[in-house]
């Protein structure tokens, strides 16, 4: 254990005038206690992290904090006065501004439309389009984000997006900022220059409170840290006065394992040939420009990169759910180029889609179903067109048992699961069948900690058994942490393929931005 | 929150801003469209005979008409009414009763008629020629009823049922000669139910005929409604537009022969001054005040009076099976009695009494 | 100059509107030019047919811009109709127009309940009110009524002399007047004001919206209830100003008409209204060329001329239509 | 779990109760007897085998437009075209059975069913290939296929198909050897339409393909993930859909009507989706849900004989039947029933979706 209580005025300097404090709250749901006697404090110009793992409660916290949720018990005050935030436009009238996790942008409108919502700068009746722009770049000028406010939300890229957000609050006079999980979706780069505006932003007076799960940026930016576990304050910290791993422990509440436990590979034959692929994206923009990867089997090549890189079609592609421009696709010497994702699956590909929630889950089957969902028509699971409901809810049991999938029973609505649960199923379906092949894609994203050490083990576990494993994930210590080899992939390509141990984090950072 | 408020109080004003403004013009503008006795004539027949059988059908001495009416309603102010008014008439004068059922699906034909047969009726009177082949099965199995066919034409002698059918093209060559009479810019138009009705396409050409027997320049332009037979009927909404399209088109005198949409037809012609309107079936000075500005006359087929007749025979017991014509013709001028030129007046009579006597034919097959 | 930089300055979509615009004035005027009275008959026609439509089209565009479905538009306008007709003739035409928007209004503000607050499904909600309205209407049903007084036409000064659309445009009747009003103060109220903004966020993006103070529920609700005044008013017109009678089922299917109209549209005023117009037309060139007898064709097949060149239309150039994100969800605060 | 699970299967049963109260008071108002009119509905759908025959009459062709729109819904479709896809079959079904004279019953009468079926089925499909290649939503395109097919069924029973010697538009009637028969007052019609709910039922919730249907309901992407044809089974829904109308069609014409006449079949396809609500999209359940309208269209004759009340009384009934089964919180208010877990009723996408 590290620091005890240390003192709060202390850590701020003292004099800098108390803009937030939070005293004893307490939020539960059915069944959980999401947050128990929470205190906390921030003051002007000050940044203050909350550290925790997923389910720790901070995003609870922080809705409290914006008036999404109502607190059952305790006391919030802002600038010394107690207040109820009964919504966020209390919240907002009150100088507290959220960039929420899940970016809350109209993809179809404008940045500036998007800026003014709810706020619009009018002249008579009527928008006055011409302010709302000049304020957008105002703020982007003073705070040094630079955004075009002419520009459509759907277009700009997730870093640009983001930026949105924060002039969104400040648009609207935010001197308390809130930014939840802010750098889950940018690069290395991107981060630093999100860390250097939380500074900017810092040093002309806005108190931010800042969410995140990982360590380094804690280290780098905040003044101070709260750590939550179980929807409890278990420590305080100045991060000059302390170290990464002591946070985590802190955290985590025992050590953390930082690597997977797992033998040297054992490569074999390729099973995975990707050879000057070209795919497009969704909006008909070529994406992946003649990108070539192969993977063997038993071993784990692991692709990192910033989102939005090609990642998700390159994954797709391979797996028969996007057609392919030019170039091929090879498992295990047959040419899939041209097959589609039954056919592919069919070949021994194993996939764990990038978002659960869209592709790899119907919410509204039972487990049982969803678990047989990419081969529901495949022996022994339906026999001439008729499905056989005894061998679905046989493997169904296995599975649940296998993977331990928390579920009152198998013919419980999927929707019903908790996020790692439901990870839980589709890695089991996917798991379960002995693929040649197996494409993750962000396996372990928005799960438990528990569950994610689960998935890596079950991940490592099919490459022991001569699976080729391919991973793709956003999260690089997720990639450091299981691959065998890391692919860096930027704009479409390829740009590196290192050895794990040729792999460090600052250069893989560099090749993600597209550096040399 | 203000500003939705206040967006959705100014849709309100607006609207009632113009409404109002609307009003204005009304208590100034044409106060023609007042009478509201006109329904009137319905309600006290209504009202003095009491709907349904009150009495044992069954015995000789009572009196019992059953009507089935095509789907719609008895007081659709066409046919279906025409001929319940018709019934009523029929069991006040011969100190009967009557009663009706409305058909609200096809097939339910005979399933109606049946339940007439059920209650003894004396007189089944079917309304429409889309009932005729139930009729005839009816008639043929229950040779104690008599059954009255409304438009629909006997091709075989059933003894018991006879068709109550009218020569639609005389009344309408009747209406389209006046029109031809009375138009000045040489154009008449007619807005038409369907085509797939054989009544209304008599009534159409035969009007197309008659306005070109008295005036060889008239152009007739006639359109039908482009809809199924489930809106054909049904839509004053077409039937005003299209009329405004044909008095755009500079005609004057304008047909509604199509139950409401022929009736959305006249209203709209009333609205526009000079322009005269006929009206069809019934006298719809009656059935449509609101097309009193401009409803000159109206293309009848007496479809009660035949009803009446009939009911009397069946009585009597001098009826036969067959067809019976009824009698078809012009409704009174009313209004605009006094404002048709005597002329008009003299070849028109002369018309319809050659039309009527077959002296003149109509042209149509 | 100055207009060449203007036109520069302008954003592609009113580009198009204006080249559109224009070149259906060019055609209107070529044809009026080659047959005269005819030209006027069938766009005069077009205004009146399309009238109706476009203002129950814009009960849909209010409802779906903030995310609720309506398909219970018939009904609304069939009741709206109703009581419009009826209340004439019981104080007059002013109050019958003000009872059947009220009215039209108060079912709106019923699916938004539905929607909303009672979460059911949007499409059952719209249904029962098209059942209900089908059903209490022809069933209070009473003939032999009249109108207290009836719609004038208003000829707007100056404006009626215009050749062609003089006569077509501003030759009318109150609530088409209102018609042509509603359309532009809705589509410059959609995409200029606030209330626009948020109509739109609601319905695009409702946690967005949500999260910067805009009430969802709130907009719902005052965005259906409006768009069902307008459906009511729709009705209104049909009864009061178009025919100056009600029928049972006098609506003969425009409610739903008025949703192609409003997909055709994109979902914006001006267009759905372009749309109507468009339908409009082809009714009106229809009746012409029964009149002219120009063709010898079945009217049945005149008849599903407009339905066939829509579902072409759609199929050839539209593509994907875009409706707004949220369009039929019910939104649950996190 | 179990108590909650007799409380969903009461609902619909107290919905339609409190309908009924709903209607009788309606009819009280208008000034007619309830208890009469209540006399009426049972002697025109139950009392006696005619009225039986004529209640599973009316509801065989609901049954059969009720699956067509359970069958579009469970893939995410909203057919409103159910209307003119039973048009076509139906005109389809009595051409086939005048034109064709001198074929045995065991094949023309199935012929004929078949050729209802497929022209159902043609103009659902041509909305789905547009709905899934051209992107057309399949509700403007029903919408439209109503029209066309509305005015080209009433062409060509009014035209090249019209009975010669008639007046008015109708096709012949169908031979004898294509007529459907009633056996003892009943419709054998009814209990095909029957068996159809228990082979879409079948179909939907245990083969591999009702299983790729709903999944494309519920999750397109899922489906998309999943290896499924999401294109070809939007195109396969539409099509099964309209066939399952067409035969309400073909069994209308072969069993009722005996030819094709405009304006018979009217108002069936729009039943088809009241009951498909009513039954909360349920194959099954759809026999019960089309057995009580048929029931209440059935007493319309009665209704007006015996209590003189107007037969729309029946719509007002059905709307607030429908209200209450797809707002069950509204009961369980009124029955001060609690356990209301979660947010039930039925489950259907609703945006247009694209």
């Amino acid at each position: 254990m590290v620091s005890d209580r240390i003192d709060h005025d202390a850590a701020a300097g003292g004099t800098a005038e108390l803009l937030l404090e939070a005293r004893g709250i307490t939020k539960r749901f059915p069944g959980v206690v999401a947050n128990a006697d929470v205190s906390l404090q921030l003051h002007r110009g000050e940044i203050l992290a909350l550290l925790g793992e997923n389910g720790a409660g901070k995003s609870t916290l922080v809705k409290m904090l914006f008036g999404l949720y109502r607190p059952d018990e305790g006391e919030i005050r802002i600038k010394g006065e107690p207040v109820t935030l009964r919504s966020p436009k209390d919240a907002i009238s009150r100088g507290i501004g959220m960039v929420h996790q899940h970016f809350q942008l109209v993809p179809v409108m404008t940045v500036a439309e998007n800026v003014v919502l709810g706020a619009e700068p009018c002249r008579g009746r009527f928008i006055d389009q011409r302010r709302a722009a000049a304020e957008v770049r105002k703020l982007s000028e003073r705070y040094g984000l630079a955004v075009d406010p002419a520009a459509t939300v759907e277009d700009l890229p997730v870093g640009t997006q983001q930026r949105v957000e924060i002039i969104k609050a400040l648009f609207r006079g935010a001197e308390i900022l809130i930014l939840d999980e802010p750098t889950a979706v940018l690069t290395p780069q991107e981060t630093d220059e999100l860390l250097q505006i939380m500074r900017e932003l810092a040093a002309r007076g806005v108190g931010i409170i800042f969410i995140t799960h990982k360590l380094r940026e804690v280290m780098a930016v905040a003044d101070r840290v709260e750590v939550l576990r179980g929807g409890r304050v278990v420590g305080s910290a100045v991060p000059s006065r302390t170290d990464e791993a002591g946070l985590a422990s802190m955290m985590v509440g025992r050590t953390v394992v930082l690597r997977v436990d797992k033998t040297p590979a054992q490569p074999g034959a390729v099973m995975l040939r990707v050879r000057a692929l070209q795919v497009d994206d969704d909006r008909h923009q070529r994406a992946v420009r003649g990108l070539d990867l192969e993977v063997r089997a038993g071993e784990i090549v692991g692709v990192a990169g910033v989102q939005g890189n090609g990642q998700r079609e390159l994954v797709e592609a391979i797996c028969g759910m996007r057609p392919i421009r030019s170039g091929t696709v090879e498992v295990d010497g047959r040419d899939t180029t041209s097959m589609n994702a039954k056919a592919v699956n069919g070949l021994g590909v194993a996939h764990i889609p990038e978002d659960r929630e869209k592709h790899g889950l119907v919410g509204s089957y039972t487990i049982a179903d969803d678990l047989v969902l990419n081969r529901f028509d495949e022996e022994p699971f339906a026999r001439h067109g008729l499905r056989d409901f005894t061998a679905i809810d046989k493997q169904a049991e296995q599975l649940v048992q296998r993977f331990d999938v928390r579920t009152p029973s198998i013919h419980t609505e999927t929707n019903a699961l908790s996020g790692g649960n439901k990870q839980k199923v589709i890695v089991a379906r996917e798991l379960s069948y002995d693929a040649k092949l197996v494409v993750a894609a962000q396996p372990t994203r928005g799960v438990d900690v528990g569950s994610i050490e689960f998935i890596h083990r079950q991940l490592v576990a099919e490459r022991d058994r001569g699976a080729a494993v391919l991973v793709v994930s956003a999260e690089l210590d997720e990639i450091l942490g299981l691959s065998d080899r890391v692919a860096v992939m930027s704009e479409g390509r390829i740009v590196a393929m290192l050895p794990i141990e040729e792999a460090d984090r600052d250069r893989i950072g560099l090749l993600m931005a597209g550096g040399a | 929150m203000r500003k939705t408020t206040g967006a959705l109080a100014g849709l309100l004003a607006l609207s009632m801003f113009a409404a109002a403004c609307g009003g204005d013009d009304a208590d100034t503008g044409s106060g023609s469209a007042e009478t509201t006795a006109a329904g009137g004539a319905t309600e006290t027949t209504a009202a003095a005979m009491e709907r349904g059988f009150q009495g044992d059908c069954a015995s000789e001495e009572v009196f019992c008409i059953g009507l089935v009416t095509d789907v719609g309603k008895v007081d659709d102010k066409s046919f279906n009414q025409s001929a319940w008014e018709g019934a009523m008439q029929a069991a006040q004068e011969l100190d009967g009763f009557a009663d009706y059922i409305e058909t609200v699906d096809s097939k339910d034909y005979e399933t109606n008629i049946q339940s007439f047969i059920d209650k003894k009726a004396d007189v089944v009177l079917t309304v429409g020629f889309a009932l005729g082949e139930a009729t005839t099965a009816a008639a043929k199995a229950n040779p104690d009823t008599h059954f009255i066919g409304v438009d629909a034409f006997q091709g075989e002698v059933v003894p018991n049922l006879t068709g109550l059918v009218f020569n639609e093209d005389k009344a309408g060559f009747m209406a389209g000669a006046l029109a031809g009479l009375l138009t000045e810019t040489n154009v008449v138009g007619a807005v038409l139910g369907t085509d797939k009705v054989p009544p209304v396409v008599a009534f159409g050409k035969g009007w197309e005929n008659g306005a070109k027997h008295t005036n060889p320049e008239v152009k007739a332009i006639t359109t039908y409604h482009p809809g199924g037979l489930d809106v054909a009927f049904l839509d004053p909404t077409w039937g005003g537009q299209t009329a405004k399209q044909a008095l755009d088109n500079n005609a004057d005198v304008i047909f509604g022969a199509g139950g409401k949409t022929g009736n959305g037809a006249l209203i709209e012609v009333a609205k526009k001054d000079g322009a005269y309107c006929v009206g069809v079936d019934t006298d719809q000075w009656e059935t449509v005040p609101e097309a009193h500005p401009c409803l000159v006359t109206s293309a009848m087929k007496l479809i009660d009076d035949g009803v009446v007749e009939l009911a009397a025979q069946v009585k009597d017991g001098s009826i036969e099976g067959g067809n019976y014509f009824g009698k078809v013709g012009l409704a009174p001028f009313h209004d605009f009695d006094s404002k048709l030129p005597a002329d008009v007046k003299t070849e028109i009579e002369q018309i319809i009494a050659d039309v009527d006597s077959g002296k003149l034919p109509t042209g149509v097959n | 100059m100055g207009i060449v930089n203007a036109l520069r300055r302008l954003s592609p979509d009113s580009r198009n509107t204006l080249v559109a615009v224009l070149t259906g004035l060019v055609a209107a005027y070529i044809a009026y030019g080659i047959w005269d009275f005819k030209a006027t008959a069938v766009l005069g026609f077009m205004v009146r047919y399309s009238t109706p439509l476009a203002l129950a089209a814009m009960c849909g565009i209010l409802c779906e811009r903030s995310g609720v479905v309506n398909i219970g538009i018939e009904g609304q306008m069939l009741v709206g109709a109703f009581v419009a007709f009826f209340g004439a003739t019981w104080a007059g035409i002013v109050f019958g127009v003000v009872a059947g928007v009220v009215v039209g209004a108060l079912l709106g503000a019923f699916l938004a309940v539905c929607a909303v607050s009672w979460r059911i499904n949007q499409i059952i909600a719209g249904t029962v009110i098209n059942i209900l309205a089908a059903g209490v209407t022809s069933f209070f049903y009473r003939q032999g009524r009249t109108m207290k007084g009836s719609m004038p036409t208003w000829e707007i000064p100056l404006l009626k002399d215009i050749p062609l659309l003089g006569k077509v445009f501003f030759q009318n009747q109150p609530l088409t007047y209102l018609t042509f009003a509603i359309v532009i103060v809705l589509q410059v109220m959609l995409f200029r004001t606030p209330w626009g903004l948020r109509t739109r966020a609601v319905g695009e993006h409702p946690s967005a919206a949500d999260t910067v103070g805009v009430n969802v529920s709130l907009y719902r609700y005052g965005n259906v209830a409006a768009g069902g005044a307008l459906a009511g008013l729709a009705g209104a017109l049909l009864s009061v100003e178009a025919t100056g009678t009600f029928e049972r089922g006098m609506t003969s299917g425009r409610g739903f008409l008025a949703l192609a109209i409003m997909i055709m549209g994109r979902w914006r005023p001006s267009l759905a209204w372009a749309a109507a117009l468009f339908f409009g037309l082809l009714n009106g060139l229809v009746n012409q060329l029964n009149f002219e007898r120009v063709i010898d064709v079945p009217p049945q097949f005149i008849g599903m001329l407009p339905d066939v060149l829509t579902i072409v239309v759609l199929a050839t150039f539209a593509g994907r239509v875009r409706a707004p994100a949220a369009s039929g969800q019910p939104y649950t605060k996190e | 779990m179990n108590r909650q699970r007799v409380q969903s299967a009461l609902l619909p049963v107290v919905a339609v109760l409190v309908a009924f109260l709903i209607g009788a008071i309606v009819v009280l108002a208008d000034g007619k007897s309830p208890v009469r009119a209540a006399e009426a509905v049972i002697k025109g759908s139950m009392a006696n085998r005619a009225a039986i025959g004529a209640t599973l009459e009316k509801a065989t062709p609901l049954i059969l437009t009720g699956l067509a729109v359970i069958v579009g819904m469970k893939a995410g479709l909203f057919n409103i075209g159910a209307q003119g896809q039973l048009l076509l079959g139906s005109i389809m079904s009595a051409y086939v059975g005048y034109r064709l004279t001198v074929l045995p019953t065991v094949v023309h009468l199935p012929l004929a069913l078949l050729a209802g079926v497929a022209f159902g089925a043609v103009p659902a499909f041509v909305v789905g290939v547009l709905k899934a290649y051209r992107g057309v939503h399949e509700v403007i395109a029903t919408i439209m296929m109503n029209t066309i097919l509305v005015n080209l069924t009433d062409w060509l029973a009014g035209g090249p198909w019209m009975q010669p010697d008639q007046a008015i538009s109708k096709t012949p009637p169908i031979q004898a050897s294509a007529e459907i028969p009633k056996v003892a007052d009943l419709p054998v019609g009814f209990f095909l339409a029957v068996v159809m709910a228990f082979v879409v039922w079948f179909l939907l919730s245990r083969t591999t393909l009702g299983f790729e249907l709903g999944t494309v309901g519920a999750n397109r992407d899922a489906a998309h993930y999943a290896g499924m044809s999401v294109k070809g089974i939007t195109v396969l829904a539409m099509t099964l859909s309209g066939a399952l109308a067409g035969l309400g069609g073909a069994i209308e014409t072969q069993g009722v009507v005996g030819r094709f006449e405009p304006g018979f079949n009217r108002g069936l396809g729009f039943d088809g989706i009241t009951i498909a609500l009513l039954a909360k999209v349920s194959p099954r359940a759809a026999i019960p849900a089309a057995l009580l309208i048929g029931a209440l269209r059935a007493s319309s004759t009665q209704l007006q004989s015996i209590a003189q009340v107007a037969p729309e009384i029946v719509d007002v009934i059905l709307a607030v039947a429908l209200l209450l089964v797809a707002a069950p919180m509204i009961i369980r208010w009124a029955l001060r029933l609690r356990n209301a877990s979660g947010v039930e009723g039925v489950n259907l996408n609703t945006g247009w979706g694209s």
